[in-house]
């Protein structure tokens, strides 16, 4: 059970720890899919989605493995399980809402098991949050990866019709967007500390 | 990697295929995560590298001796079994050899499973070729991957530390820049040498306008 | 300063499509002798207009000439007789009051009366209601068109009488009640003026708008008089609303009567390179060059010559270019103004709003020509409205970092046009 | 990565169940051969690595003590680690000295900081009723601001003889352990923050309350259970 | 009449300009902002002069190092380095030592425009990215405050002012307090944060509290800002936006705890809000175009740098503030698109 307050630990994961910007979780569906923002929000739901659907398999697994004093098959069972479960839920949507799997599905497969994914799952755990707190975690974590999803796919589109140097393009101009939003996010730090 | 109609490179070409030409962390931008996480000082990225050299090894060798018996529909499954395992295993080598490296780089080891970079060597090449090939292109990769690592983590062990290897480079006074130990320097880093190459690239007269190193779509 | 008479030029030049529609078919032949006021071309169809000689004289050819949009078209060359007077003479008197609208109609097409606010649209084909719409209210534009002109101003002065008789005709070809004289608020003397004339019955009314360009274009002076949304890319008809501008009514007021035809308009010239700017009442086919020399602009030696106002007019390659029906003003620019205007720096969009804030269409110049310049063009169509754009130029003319902004739409809806017929 | 599902309608011809499910349970016999032997393996070097850096981190806070035992608070008193811990049970470690005698105790105190949340360890001197030091199990504290609570020597001697004394009830600490403002701490369960680091000194402060509070309490009264035996 | 080599001019219309370019606009600002440059220096005398010159320097040096690098003609003339470095020095505070100031400067011009092309093209505000990106670096540096009105000013340097390159500047603690008995070193933001220590308003505007240079001049810089916004060289509606939500915000505390929270006034005059709001927020090339944008984007500013001042880690806000709202600029101007004359109403487009 970890100190935080359920605000602090939202908020951290949303601004000050914000997944991708400080705790580097999910970087390459950031960087390569964050160029449209038509696509951006789809794809930041999603991810939020399969977050806390890992996020809830692995609190499960989590309780089990100690039970059974099992430690060495954590990760193990963490990456199948969270893998088929998403599988799972993709299969599920697809038949029972296609409306719903056109809108999100089609990125599931990208983000099936990623950092952030994984991430969250190993986060709750070496922090031994509550079950309240894993889902918060989750649900920042998402809230924040989709945020700063929002914010370079923003950017990024406007610099599509600004005169950037050609040795700026790509990745590079991509990683500097990132660096200079992290810089900005450094400004939440400490956010609900102290008290 | 061996493409159908055309020759199959040299083992000393499969091996520098992944230190330079698609170097991971420069070329493919792959498996960003750990290397901007953990590249706070150079010991850091250097042992992250190993355990990945040595995941993706194991993974490679084992893959592709088992890749005829293995069904289209179970491939992937079984590949992240066996890379899943590999990386508990190094989990624990290096909890027995070091706590203190354990401590600093934290979840990262444990995320090195979801290290693109392995699993797309375990399809596109693994999967393809003789276990000596797949070897030598995985440690080929990894070495690559450790460089690019370093890279990172000996600048940013300069500037945020004013140190090498824990060894103070600029006497007692040195001005450290935190800002290169925290996350935007990480990101500020690898563009700069990004950056940097494409420059070059630029530069070279007989090659075509600049080629921009382009941003990996996840998994695609 | 009132309105002054320019003399006749020892040639006049008459294109047969002075108006948008299909242009007019000659009814003379070279070497012919054509009396001031005669038909000399006949309407094609409904969507056309006749042409009528401007001065006594002889048909001298029938030839290309170099047009002000730059290629060539077809015109009836007249050299006219020093002893041509500009009295009006030829014409068959009607007695308007007992016409019905469909004669009224016919009439005005008769006359070759085309909108003289700048489109040049013929004004017969405009005033016939569709079937399926009533037209409310007549609105009759009494806006300066541009910055620099007076032509309109002069003309409500100076023909207030048959401003409103032209207002009638009007509201009895469209079998309106109801007609609004909208005037800017800078000429209390022109709505004094109306005012004073008004019809006791009230049927027609003056109100005076905000000074402040494009007040005159329909949509803004519908929604300024009215209050009306003209739909966007639409036309006002859709709105119950006509939108004629003062000197198209005044002539007709002026010519309708006496069954004349349209040979003379009043023309602004003016402008820094002119000696003796003011208004004129020029015959149609009067080459520039005639024109200037007159005004006393013909020797300077290094300008540009705009046909229509500073915002919209057109730059012409030719001295030999004639007035036509459309031409509402001639500006002339000298050598300083122009070297001003090529020292301006282009710079890329600081993102300052300045265009977005004056584009009296509610688009957003800056995205647009961001897209342009990423030569986006469907964008710009799709996301962005360009076809609603009516090139007002306001967006250019406040862009600090002097991007030519409606220049890059011009082009962009041409090549979108193409794209469309193609 | 990417684990995109194989479409059925993929070119490849369908394998039987059977032999899809005799290889994945190869692999998956393979691998766990890897892994356990791995964990096998590695056992003693890692708990021995885990001992070596508790007693080390402990050993820091409680000079003079030479071994240490773990044991757990619970509501119902304490009890050795090992065996099951007992629910909300609070770890704790004893140090002894040579002799075996108590030498002190230390726990872990944890509390949001700057950057993230930062986990202390501090030693509780049962003679004194008070604080006798703390060392830094982690933090992510700004270097060269933050990361001074583990450096800056006048913050440090906050922790020589921080006062915890219990209320008469026994059930809390008498004084709340409290985080002041540099150069205004007045009383022995004050305080003294870093200046410029507030923030990173509050979570010491609020982490050792948080911690102490809970603990002292349920141990005080089982101090003697704890002498080695 | 003679028709001789008549030279006819051909463009496409408009024919005439407003003509105010963007040199102009910016050289105005340049003005407006040497008053308030002069007054800091009169606060905190040499350092401060040495400061603005080596920073300005710096970005100016820096536009000239890419513009040779890109190839292209030099973009001096058009005076938007010289704000930014003007700008730029003006938050940092006047202890801050030389060399770090020509690091900022070198990254506010490099990383924060030109590599985005230059004028215009930048998506945040680069004086502020600079001042970020040490505010990062030398954490300790930038929170370092020297007393006003120092006796010796004019006579001499804080010593933390010509510290070698690359090495950490001196305590000036001991400077200071021999300057100014009794000085604390904290800002009022930093004082009200940690002592609830509410400095009265008149010291905000005698400038006495301790601050960036050019923060603690409230009304020389409405001036300075009012004049621009007369001559329509900047967008009032920003400032006021800004500087309203921020008191709204403020007032609504201050009624719920008002032994905690100070009033709308405080918020309005402490830590760099002003500068930021009428200086920064209205850099053009960083703020939203739509007039709804405009208001919403102003709005965000106000609102977070109370939020981060009340509830943050840090005790100023405002930096982080607009460079967020820099940040969500496209997103603002995507979903506030003015509405097309005649369009069906309340139709919002991608
Ligand atoms: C291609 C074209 C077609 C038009 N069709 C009609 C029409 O069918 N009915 C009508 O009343 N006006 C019509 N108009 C006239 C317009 O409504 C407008 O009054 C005319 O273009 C002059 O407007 P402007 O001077 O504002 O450009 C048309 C104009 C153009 C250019
Ligand atoms: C930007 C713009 C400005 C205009 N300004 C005027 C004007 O000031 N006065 C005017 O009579 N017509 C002006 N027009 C033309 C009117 O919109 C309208 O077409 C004309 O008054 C119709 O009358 P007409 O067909 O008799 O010319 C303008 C058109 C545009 C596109
Ligand atoms: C980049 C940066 C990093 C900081 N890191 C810390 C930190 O790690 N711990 C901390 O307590 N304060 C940190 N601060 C300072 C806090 O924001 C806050 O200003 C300070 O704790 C106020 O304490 P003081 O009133 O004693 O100066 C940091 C400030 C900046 C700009
Ligand atoms: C009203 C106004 C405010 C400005 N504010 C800034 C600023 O805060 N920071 C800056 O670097 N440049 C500023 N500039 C200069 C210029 O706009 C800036 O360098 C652009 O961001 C360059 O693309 C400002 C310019 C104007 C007209
Ligand atoms: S170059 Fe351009 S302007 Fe000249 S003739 Fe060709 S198309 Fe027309
Ligand atoms: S020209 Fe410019 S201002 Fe006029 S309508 Fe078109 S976009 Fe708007
Ligand atoms: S006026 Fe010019 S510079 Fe300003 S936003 Fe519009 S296009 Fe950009
Ligand atoms: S660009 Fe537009 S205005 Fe120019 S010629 Fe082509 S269609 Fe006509
Ligand atoms: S409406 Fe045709 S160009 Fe504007």
């Amino acid at each position: 059970m970890a100190p935080e307050s359920l605000a602090q630990i939202f908020l951290g994961a949303v601004l000050a720890n914000n997944f991708v910007l400080a705790m580097f979780l999910g970087l390459c569906p950031f960087l390569g899919v964050s160029n449209r923002l038509a696509t951006a929000a789809p794809m930041g739901a999603a991810t939020t989605f399969v977050m806390l659907v890992a996020s809830l398999c692995a609190y499960g697994l989590n309780w089990l493995v100690i039970h059974f004093n099992i430690e060495f098959l954590r990760l193990i069972s963490y990456i199948v399980v969270i893998a088929s479960a998403v599988q799972l839920v993709e299969m599920v949507t697809k038949k029972y809402s296609p409306a719903l799997f056109r809108a999100l599905g089609i990125y599931l497969p990208l983000i099936t098991t990623n950092c952030a994914v994984l991430g969250v799952a190993l986060f709750q755990t070496a922090r031994d949050y509550s079950f309240m707190q894993a889902i918060t975690f989750a649900l920042g974590g998402g809230a924040g990866f989709s945020l700063a999803l929002l914010l370079m796919a923003g950017l990024r589109e406007r610099l599509n019709l600004a005169s950037v140097p050609n040795v700026v393009q790509g990745t590079a101009l991509t990683l500097m967007l990132a660096g200079s939003l992290s810089l900005v996010f450094m400004g939440f730090a400490g956010m609900g500390a102290g008290e | 990697m061996a493409l159908p109609g055309q020759a199959p490179p040299s083992h000393l070409e499969e091996f520098l295929e992944g230190v330079w030409k698609q170097n991971p962390v420069f070329v493919m931008v792959l498996g960003m995560c750990p290397t901007l996480a953990v590249t706070v000082s150079a010991v850091n990225a250097l042992s992250m590298g190993l355990a990945t050299t040595f995941v993706l090894v194991g993974s490679s060798l084992l893959i592709s001796s088992i890749r005829r018996l293995v069904p289209t529909e179970v491939r992937i499954a079984t590949y992240i079994l066996i890379i899943a395992t590999f990386v508990t295993v190094v989990d624990y080598l290096i909890q027995a050899v070091s706590l203190a490296v354990y401590e600093a780089l934290g979840a990262f080891i444990q995320l090195i499973v979801v290290n693109c970079i392995i699993l797309g060597r375990a399809e596109a090449h693994a999967a393809k070729n003789p276990p000596l090939r797949a070897t030598l292109n995985a440690a080929g990769m990894g070495l690559g991957f450790s460089i690019g690592l370093f890279a990172l983590g000996a600048v940013r062990e300069i500037f945020g530390a004013g140190k090498l290897f824990g060894f103070p480079l600029f006497g007692p006074d040195f001005q450290p820049w935190v800002v290169m130990v925290l996350p935007p320097g990480g990101f500020f880093v690898l563009a700069a040498w990004l950056l940097l190459f494409n420059w070059l690239k630029t530069r070279r007269p007989r090659s075509a306008p600049a080629q921009p190193t382009q941003g990996h779509v996840h998994g695609a | 300063m009132p309105i002054r008479r320019m003399p006749f030029a020892p040639r006049m030049i008459l294109p047969l499509a002075q108006h948008i529609g299909k242009p007019a078919v000659p009814t003379v032949s070279v070497g012919q002798e054509v009396v001031r006021g005669q038909l000399i071309a006949r309407a094609d169809g409904f969507m056309s207009v006749p042409l009528h000689a401007p001065a006594d004289g002889v048909v001298e050819a029938m030839e290309l000439r170099p047009s002000a949009r730059g290629p060539w078209t077809e015109c009836i060359v007249i050299r006219a007789y020093e002893a041509s007077t500009q009295a009006l003479r030829v014409g068959a008197a009607r007695d308007m009051e007992r016409l019905s609208p469909e004669q009224t109609l016919q009439a005005i097409q008769d006359t070759g009366m085309v909108g003289l606010g700048g489109a040049a649209f013929p004004s017969h084909v405009k005033l016939t209601v569709p079937k399926d719409r009533n037209i409310g209210t007549l609105v009759v534009n009494g806006c300066e068109c541009e910055p620099f002109l007076t032509c309109d101003h002069r003309m409500m002065l100076e023909l207030t009488d048959d401003l409103i008789a032209g207002t009638r005709y009007a509201m009895r070809a469209t079998r309106v009640g109801r007609a609004v004289i909208g005037v800017e608020d800078n000429k209390p003397d022109a709505i004094a003026a109306i005012q004073a004339r008004l019809p006791a019955d009230g049927a027609i009314s003056v109100a005076a708008v905000e000074t402040k360009y494009p007040q005159g274009a329909e949509k803004m002076l519908i929604k300024s008089l009215l209050d009306l949304d003209v739909p966007a890319g639409g036309l006002p008809a859709q709105v119950g609303v006509v939108v004629n501008n003062v000197g198209t009514l005044a002539m007709l007021g002026r010519l309708l009567p006496g069954g004349h035809g349209l040979i003379e308009r009043v023309v602004t010239v003016t402008g820094p390179g002119v000696a003796r700017p003011g208004d004129y009442w020029v015959p149609l086919g009067t080459p520039m060059r005639h024109v200037l020399d007159w005004a006393g602009a013909g020797d300077v030696s290094e300008r540009e010559i705009i046909l229509g106002g500073p915002m919209m007019g057109q730059a012409v390659a030719s001295l030999d270019v004639p007035v036509t029906k459309g031409v509402s003003g001639i500006l002339v620019f000298d050598r300083n103004d122009i070297e001003a205007e090529s020292r301006r720096k282009i710079y890329p969009c600081i993102k300052c709003g300045e265009c977005v804030n004056v584009c009296p269409m509610g688009l957003n110049p800056s995205m647009l020509g961001m897209l342009a310049g990423a030569r986006e063009y469907e964008a710009m169509g799709a996301h962005y409205h360009l076809g609603d754009c009516f090139e007002c130029g306001c967006c250019t003319y406040v862009c600090p970092s002097n991007i030519p902004l409606v220049q890059q739409f011009r082009v962009a809806k041409g090549l979108l046009r193409e794209q469309a017929a193609a | 990565m990417n684990a995109s599902t194989p479409s059925p309608a993929s070119a490849t011809p369908v394998t039987s169940g059977a032999s899809m499910v005799r290889t994945l349970g190869a692999v998956a016999t393979v691998c766990g051969v890897l892994i356990v032997s791995a964990y096998q393996g590695t056992l003693d070097a890692v708990t021995a690595n885990k001992k070596i850096a508790l007693e080390r981190a402990v050993f820091k806070v409680i000079p003079g003590a030479v071994s240490v035992n773990e044991f757990w608070a619970g509501p119902g008193g304490v009890v050795p680690a090992g065996g099951a811990a007992p629910v909300d049970g609070i770890k704790f470690h004893v140090a002894y000295d040579a002799a075996g005698h108590i030498k002190g105790i230390a726990a872990e105190g944890a509390g949001k900081g700057y950057a993230d949340v930062v986990r202390i360890l501090y030693a509780y001197d049962p003679a004194r009723e008070a604080i006798a030091g703390i060392g830094v199990i982690a933090m992510r504290e700004t270097p060269g601001i933050g990361d001074k609570i583990n450096t800056d020597r006048a913050f440090l001697k906050n922790f020589e003889a921080l006062d915890v004394r219990l209320a008469p009830d026994r059930s809390t600490l008498a004084h709340p352990v409290k985080t002041v403002k540099h150069g205004s701490k007045q009383n022995p369960w004050e305080i003294d923050a870093i200046s410029g680091a507030t923030i990173t000194s509050k979570a010491v402060g609020k982490g050792i309350n948080d911690s102490a509070g809970r603990l002292l309490p349920r141990l005080l009264p089982h101090l003697d259970k704890l002498e080695k035996r | 009449m003679k028709h001789g080599a008549v030279r006819i001019e051909l463009r496409a219309s408009p024919h005439v300009k407003r003509g105010i370019g963007v040199e102009r606009i910016m050289f105005n600002v340049v003005l407006a902002l040497l008053p308030i440059a002069l007054f800091s220096i009169w606060q905190y005398g040499l350092s401060a002069l040495a400061l603005l010159a080596t920073v300005t320097l710096s970005c100016l040096v820096t536009e000239r190092l890419f513009n040779r690098l890109g190839g292209q003609a030099s973009t001096l003339a058009d005076w938007s380095a010289t704000i930014t470095g003007l700008l730029l020095a003006l938050t940092l505070p006047p202890a801050f030592p030389l060399w770090m100031g020509a690091v900022a400067g070198f990254v506010a011009i490099g990383l924060g425009k030109a590599l985005f092309g230059g004028l215009g093209g930048n998506v945040l505000n680069p004086a502020l990215v600079g001042r970020a990106f040490v505010q990062a670096a030398f954490p300790v540096s930038i929170s370092t405050w020297a007393p006003a009105y120092a006796g010796q000013r004019f006579s001499e340097f804080i010593p933390s002012t010509f510290t070698l390159p690359l090495m950490t500047p001196p305590d000036i603690g001991p400077w200071a307090r021999h300057a100014l008995d009794g000085f604390t070193g904290a800002t009022p933001l930093a004082r009200w944060k940690f002592e609830t220590y509410f400095t009265p308003a008149q010291d905000f505007l005698t400038g006495a509290a301790s601050a960036s240079a050019g923060e603690t001049s409230a009304i020389l810089i409405l001036l300075c800002g009012g004049y621009l916004a007369a001559r329509r060289f900047l967008d009032w509606r920003i400032p006021l936006a800004v500087l309203g939500a921020a008191a709204l915000t403020a007032w609504a505390f201050q009624l719920y705890d008002p032994a905690r929270y100070p009033g709308p006034l405080f918020v309005l005059l402490s830590g760099g809000l002003m500068l930021g709001a009428v200086f920064m927020a209205t850099d053009m090339a960083t703020s939203p175009v739509t007039p709804k944008g405009v208001w919403l984007y102003g709005a965000v500013i106000g609102v977070v740098t109370v939020m981060i001042r009340y509830f943050g880690g840090l005790t100023e806000g405002v930096m982080y503030a607009i460079l967020l709202g820099n940040a969500l600029a496209p997103l603002i101007d995507q979903y506030t698109q003015p509405r097309v004359f005649g369009a069906p109403r309340g139709k919002v487009r991608p």
